[in-house]
């Protein structure tokens, strides 16, 4: 199993999902209305650490952050 | 060192804690940045959601790169609501000399604004808006949006 | 605001006087440069004198430019002696934004390293020695030099 | 009667001077042992204000500043 979870001001709860690549999350939440119009402006964390591609075997317990656009200070 | 605060910073305690900590290290320059909340447009503060694992891998790289160049770093940030003219965000640069200070504290706050997993809400007429408009996407944000 | 101490400078008190005296002011960015005297070279400390006709006439000048750009700076030095770790001189530039107060700093500190009237002198062994190695002409030096 | 002081490190008590414009002061100073290795690294104030020529009448009353490299902070 495998927990996406939403950061900041994606109002969505963390998922759970059986895929065994990262390459497989894009068409799982393009057709989720929820989350698709975060995408284009989101990065992702593999287990809190940023990735820069989608290709990534995952593993049991894997998990996935999505991060919005940022604003500290 | 990286603090998160729930609420308003206090800034005289926190400038004085670092500034007494580092008094014998023989640093020659000592930068605090503090961002304070202005008002404008209307807002009655700020909000301040945190993420924290990865802004502290964030935070570490950068002492990493101070330390190389003999120079420490110290941040405090506020976690949730911080009203007007309160405080949310320290940042400090100790380093020998004052050129690597100054370049240094500039990099680190600008990168802060750029990278740093936190996300900014204006508290508005009992609201609690996201501030998309002045957020920046992470450097490499998009990749689950291209079409497979 | 400029203040000239005898000795060394209570920073955490000037840090947080000037915090709370710009704290309704509306600026989002305040940022202190704080120099420290460090051990090397065998020093025990060093020593200040400031001639204080011109340094206020350069730091009004320095005040008129940074109200042009919103904001606002305010500075302490030393003058006679301030030993190891003590500290000597703090600026400090409060603006609304935080590019302007980042690069304000870096400039009025530069300046004040070339231009400033104060001279530096180390104390060791009991004597005041004028750092002169490390003491900048002031841009236009030299005219009495010339012969006529 | 004019006044010249010697700011900072120069160890030299202020002088009285009978000068009517500033261009008389290089040949006095020049000819003082005390202050003449200075005079190349030094800059020129007068009443407080530094000037970038010589070329200045003087009145009764006048002081001018002589200062030697600084080094604040």
């Amino acid at each position: 199993m495998i927990k996406v979870e939403f950061l900041g001001p994606i109002q969505k709860p963390t998922i759970e999902l059986e895929i065994t690549n990262l390459n497989e999350l894009p068409a799982i939440l393009q057709a989720d209305a929820e989350v698709s119009d975060w995408l284009e402006s989101c990065a992702v964390a593999l287990n809190d650490t940023l990735v820069s591609s989608l290709e990534a075997p995952l593993k049991d317990g894997d998990r996935i952050s999505l991060l919005p656009p940022v604003c500290g200070g | 060192m990286l603090s998160i605060h729930n609420g308003a910073l206090n800034v005289p305690a926190i400038l004085k804690e670092w500034y007494e900590e580092e008094n014998h290290s023989n640093y020659g320059a000592y930068i605090p940045f503090v961002g304070t909340v202005r008002s404008e447009d209307g807002i009655d503060g700020l909000s301040f959601d945190v993420y924290e694992p990865i802004l502290y891998r964030w935070f570490n790289e950068w002492e990493e790169k101070a330390s190389k160049l003999g120079a420490k770093i110290k941040m405090a940030h506020s976690l949730g609501d911080v009203m007007l003219h309160e405080s949310s965000y320290i940042a400090a640069v100790f380093s020998p000399k004052r050129r690597v200070a100054l370049e240094l504290i500039d990099e680190f706050v600008e990168d802060f604004k750029a990278s740093a997993p936190i996300w900014k809400y204006d508290l508005k007429d009992g609201k609690r808006i996201y501030a998309k408009d002045r957020s920046t996407a992470i450097s490499g944000s998009g990749i689950l949006g291209a079409k497979q």
